[in-house]
């Protein structure tokens, strides 16, 4: 069979730490990544929000900022927070580190394809850094990159910058459709005796649909990204009017995979609160299949609702509607998944350790993004709030709850299994009170600026009569930034020191019932011992009536006598 | 190791590829009008494309997982084909 | 900070007036949502906290007496959000398909970071002599249709007027119309509202909206 | 020491290589498939498609149809040999696929320096700048083809421990294939 077994033979510094082929390894070094460039993501951010707030002044580390280098933050900031950073830690680090342990698996099913696409991915995260640095600097036409402006080096006065930051995508994509192709097989081929599809977790279900999203839809964008890269050096005119081209063909490609890629980022960090509030809860999962089906419906309505983001793009006015009401749609498998969550609270028996605050952060404040997304959905409303800081205010209320809220959900439950150590309480909970009063003090007050008319993408909102009124929001929002890249500090000390000398973890500090608390905490290679669990239970089983704990654990003996709701 | 499925003729499927290949290109010297020649060409193109997936890839022997793979991509292929076509076929003024 | 829509510039459009009626209706809908959802999270997290010798209740929710907790909310978010869109498909096709006979056409070509406004002239027809450029600023007479065709020489530009809630992107290549009709005089900001280069950030013209005498007084006095 | 580690059993039908590569022709279905749906529909809405596509040699690209075709067979013949597990053949049969995808981009070397040396260059015109990204892009697909064939012939061809990678190569092959099978008509016989 694979000879998995026999490459875990050889043990040395560099195929333990470095050259791995261990799924645990490889998540860690997909997070390592990706929290390095979250600092870069979030000081960027800072630089933009100090410059909207003091136009023109000296901002701390880098002097005053023209526009040009605006644009490059822009750009750079959304570029790095959607690709380095959500889909590295969500679908990167707890997809490997999950979905064997959680079917019971003892690594991926090509344990050397998953290393490549670690180290692809490293690749893409160095050309994407070298960006930084090239003459003309990194690339400035937006994370969207429409041309005109990025297809001629003119329009920018940036040549290298935006050819590595096509490079660094192409790499990025390429490294997760290793990555994807990895997770579909193992989790279709490696799950353990008794793991039945209704029996696996819902995280892995949520980041195979991730996977599965993201390899179907990234096709036309690689097309989209050659023919830009095309436009840039040998001078083909896909993108130009004078050649018989069009700019609108890229805005239809990118977003025929722009909105596939958001519910790719969306989906692992949902899973990771779906996981979550069972367990804090004591109670199981309100409509475990209608969540699946509610997720598979919302994937496959994500291929047709693209032209959302182009209803004044300039294309055809007439597919306004139909596209507005796929929309309409689509919110619906959402609506459904939301309900369950605020369902399986009901009649639970809640307890408020730290991934509970941040999985009910993620509740709430998804939900705060969800609905202005019905702003944005309907064709009318969204003539005017277009390109304007509704739209930066909404894409934060998801993005941000998502990567911030939900990946902190995973981080601070799973720590504890991933490192072998405990994080310490008090720092979590400061870091999460902090963490969601800023992150409302910055954002929410966006949606007002966006009602006002304040347009996207501009580095100096004085330049414009109407939005000097309202300039102390700009101001406040600033401080709000600030403080919220302040409040991560309790996240950073609390997991180096946990991590160095935090006090080591039990293999089931939650008492939660999925596969993956079996095992050691950190699990050794290959995961179990000498025989992979057998499943008997589903993934949910809390407080079964006449049992004597209220949790049973997926492998724990099947019942010995009928039971009433006898568990499939 | 791999399952002992039955085996086309492989002779037989090349020498109809290479046939259907040359009524291509034959019809693409049909005289009049340009649609019949395209259509017979293209007809002639899905053939092929059929016959190299389902007896060289062995599509005809694949569990129903492998078939979804194909035709799922396929039928968003014609979702975005056609809400291209009215921005790059019927839109208005053009320079 | 709570009433949204008092944020919105003051509109002088004829159709603003149904584009600010739609985006009321969805605020309303959604801040019902939100009560209602926020409220219920709240109130579960209230009542069903942790207390000693309560077990949580075992509620698989599969079975479609349980669900139907759920499925009824659902249903009424899809019925919701039907009828939201369906009563605003006539106010987009008044605003971006059915344009009105217009009294006046202007010729706005955006370029990188100026805005050029081609006037036809007395002659009404555009390419002719008598044609007049003016550079970051449109004059038109007060309850007249006017008609604008949106050209761009280079990238793309976004024609934006928030007092009339009109928006549209302005592609190279393409020739795309745009139609608004004010209701008071004034003076009203034009921002470009898609990210076109470095100067992005300040590319805006002045739309100055004259009462009728005031406006012919104009055009006399530019075509003498 | 290594317990004996017990690898749970798989489902009936399904070999993990092949689940794997399948998942990836899907995505890269998609890749040209965007791209031939894009070329199509802009050809329905541009003009002096059919005229520019006159300049392009016919009968290099049928030849070259040809030879893609019988590599396909090729391939597979060296599947069967594989599953015979006689080495030999599957070594003949592989290093004659090889060589076609060399003839092929040898061809299509020809067929480019013509045409640039005519005057067509990739920014000549919209059907130029889809002609050189559309052959281009497979190009590269036919020269990973035959690294990868070049691998399996190197490991398989040897002594043949896992006949199905010959399969999965195969099964790639036939891919890159299939899409040259849409592209000949697309842009040399419409």
């Amino acid at each position: 069979m694979t000879t998995a077994t026999a490459e875990h033979l050889r043990h040395s510094v560099w195929t333990t730490y470095v050259f791995s082929t261990d799924h645990k390894t490889i998540a860690k070094q997909y997070l390592a990544q990706g929290l390095f460039w979250i600092v870069v993501g979030g000081l960027l951010a800072g630089a933009m929000r100090w410059q909207l707030a003091w136009p023109d002044t000296k901002v701390p580390l880098l002097g005053e900022i023209g526009p040009e280098v605006y644009n490059m933050l822009v750009t750079m900031h959304g570029t790095i927070m959607v690709f380095f950073v959500a889909m590295p830690i969500l679908l990167g680090a707890f997809g490997n580190f999950l979905i064997p342990l959680m079917i019971g698996a003892r690594d991926m099913v090509f344990p050397r394809l998953n290393m490549l696409s670690v180290w692809t991915f490293a690749l893409a995260s160095l050309v994407m850094l070298a960006s930084f640095f090239v003459p003309g600097g990194a690339a400035s036409a937006g994370w969207t990159g429409y041309p005109p402006v990025s297809a001629k080096p003119v329009y920018t006065g940036v040549t290298w910058g935006i050819n590595l930051w096509i490079l660094g995508l192409a790499l990025e994509f390429a490294s997760f459709l290793m990555g994807g192709v990895n997770y579909l097989t193992t989790a279709i081929v490696l799950r353990a005796p008794g793991m039945t599809l209704a029996r696996v977790p819902l995280v892995v279900w949520q980041q195979l649909t991730a996977a599965a999203l993201f390899l179907l839809s990234v096709g036309p964008l690689i097309a989209g990204a050659v023919m830009l890269l095309m436009d840039r050096t040998l001078g083909t005119g896909f993108f130009s009017p004078e050649l018989g081209g069009d700019p609108l063909l890229w805005q239809h490609l990118f977003w025929f995979f722009g909105h596939p890629e958001v519910y790719v980022v969306l989906l692992p960090a949902l899973g990771f609160v779906l996981e979550v509030l069972p367990v804090f809860s004591r109670k199981p999962i309100f409509g475990y299949r209608w969540i699946i089906g509610a997720t598979v419906v919302a994937a496959a309505l994500s291929f047709i609702v693209w032209a959302h983001h182009m209803f004044i793009s300039g294309m055809d006015p007439r597919l306004a509607m139909p596209f507005s009401v796929t929309t309409i749609l689509i919110s619906v498998p959402f609506a459904y998944l939301i309900f369950a969550m605020i369902a399986t609270l009901w009649r639970g028996s809640i307890r408020f350790d730290v991934p509970m605050l941040w999985a009910l952060g993620f509740l709430t404040m998804f939900i705060g993004g969800g609905l202005t997304g019905i702003f944005n959905g309907s064709a009318p409303a969204d003539i005017y709030l277009s390109g304007t800081y509704f739209i930066v205010a909404h894409f934060h209320y998801t993005l941000f709850s998502t990567v911030f809220f939900g990946g902190f959900a995973g981080v601070y439950y799973w720590f504890p299994k991933m490192f072998g150590r405990v994080l310490h309480g008090g720092l979590g909970h400061a870091h999460f009170w902090l963490t969601l009063v800023f992150f409302n003090v910055t954002f929410f007050p966006m949606h007002h600026l966006g009602l006002a008319g304040m347009v996207r993408r501009i580095a100096n909102p004085l330049q414009y009569d109407a939005l000097v009124p309202h300039q102390w929001i700009n101001v406040l929002a600033t401080y709000g930034t600030l403080c919220l890249l302040a409040a991560q500090i309790p996240f950073a000390i609390n997991i180096l020191w946990s991590w160095l000398a935090g006090a080591p973890a039990a293999n089931n500090p939650w008492n939660a019932t999925t596969l993956e608390w079996a095992a050691p905490s950190p699990p050794p290679h290959l995961n179990w011992g000498a025989r992979v669990p057998t499943v008997h239970r589903g993934a949910y089983e809390y407080s079964v009536p006449g049992e004597p704990l209220d949790w049973l654990s997926q492998d724990s003996a099947p019942p010995a006598r009928t039971e009433t709701g006898s568990p499939r | 190791m791999t399952t002992g499925k039955p085996h086309p003729n492989y002779t037989a499927i090349w020498l109809w590829l290479m046939g259907l290949m040359g009524l291509g290109v034959a019809a693409s010297f049909l005289p009049g009008g340009r649609t019949l020649a395209v259509v017979v060409v293209f007809a002639v193109a899905c053939v092929k494309a059929v016959l190299v997936a389902a007896n060289f890839m062995h599509l005809r022997f694949e569990p129903a997982l492998i078939y979804a793979l194909v035709l799922i991509p396929l039928l968003f292929l014609v979702v975005l084909a056609a809400a291209l076509l009215p921005d790059f076929v019927w839109h208005s003024v053009s320079r | 900070m709570l009433n949204w829509l008092r944020w919105l510039p003051e509109n002088v459009s004829t159709y603003g007036a149904d584009v600010d009626a739609i985006i009321a209706l969805i605020w309303y809908t959604t801040v019902v949502w939100l009560f209602l959802t926020f409220g219920a999270i709240g109130l579960f997290l209230v009542l069903y906290r942790r207390r000693a010798g309560r077990p949580a209740a075992y509620v698989k929710g599969e079975r479609l007496g349980e669900a139907l907790w759920v499925l009824v909310p659902v249903a009424v978010v899809l019925v919701l959000d039907l009828w939201l869109d369906f009563s605003g498909a006539p106010v987009w096709a008044k605003v971006k398909i059915e344009r009105p006979a217009a009294a006046l056409s202007i010729q706005v070509t955006g370029k990188q970071f100026t805005w050029e406004m081609l006037y036809p002239g007395p002659d009404g027809r555009f390419g002719t002599a008598d044609d007049r450029l003016f550079l970051d600023e449109l004059h038109v007479p007060v309850n007249r249709a006017i008609r604008v065709v949106l050209r761009s020489k280079d990238v793309v530009h976004s024609f934006f007027l928030p007092n009339f809630r009109l928006k549209q992107d302005m592609v190279p290549g393409r020739e795309i119309e745009g139609w608004f009709q004010a209701t008071k005089p004034g003076k009203y900001e034009l921002p470009c509202a898609q990210l076109c280069g470095f100067g992005h950030s300040g590319m805006k013209a002045y739309l100055y909206v004259h009462p009728q005498d005031e406006y012919d007084r104009w055009i006399r006095e530019q075509w003498s | 020491m290594i317990a004996h580690v017990e690898i749970p059993g798989l489902p009936a039908g399904i070999a993990p290589g092949k689940v794997a590569v399948w998942w990836f022709l899907a995505s890269e279905i998609m890749v040209f498939g965007g791209l031939i749906a894009t070329y199509i529909v802009f050809r329905l809405g541009g003009s002096g498609w059919a005229e520019a596509s006159h300049h392009l040699n016919v009968t290099l690209a049928t030849v070259n149809t040809l030879v893609l075709l019988t590599s396909s067979y090729t391939v597979v013949q060296a599947f069967v040999a594989a599953e015979r597990r006689d080495a030999r053949a599957v070594r003949g049969h592989l290093a004659l696929t090889i060589l076609g995808g060399f003839i092929f981009l040898g061809l299509k070397a020809v067929e480019y320096t013509t045409e640039i040396r005519a005057g067509f260059t990739p920014g000549t015109g919209i059907f130029w700048s889809f002609y050189y990204m559309m052959t281009g892009l497979h190009a590269l697909h036919v020269i990973g083809g035959i690294v990868v064939n070049g691998a399996v012939l190197a490991t398989e061809g040897v002594s043949v421990r896992h006949p199905h990678r010959v399969e999965l190569a195969g099964l790639y092959w036939h891919f890159v294939d299939v899409v040259w099978i849409f592209l000949f008509p697309l842009l040399y016989l419409a």
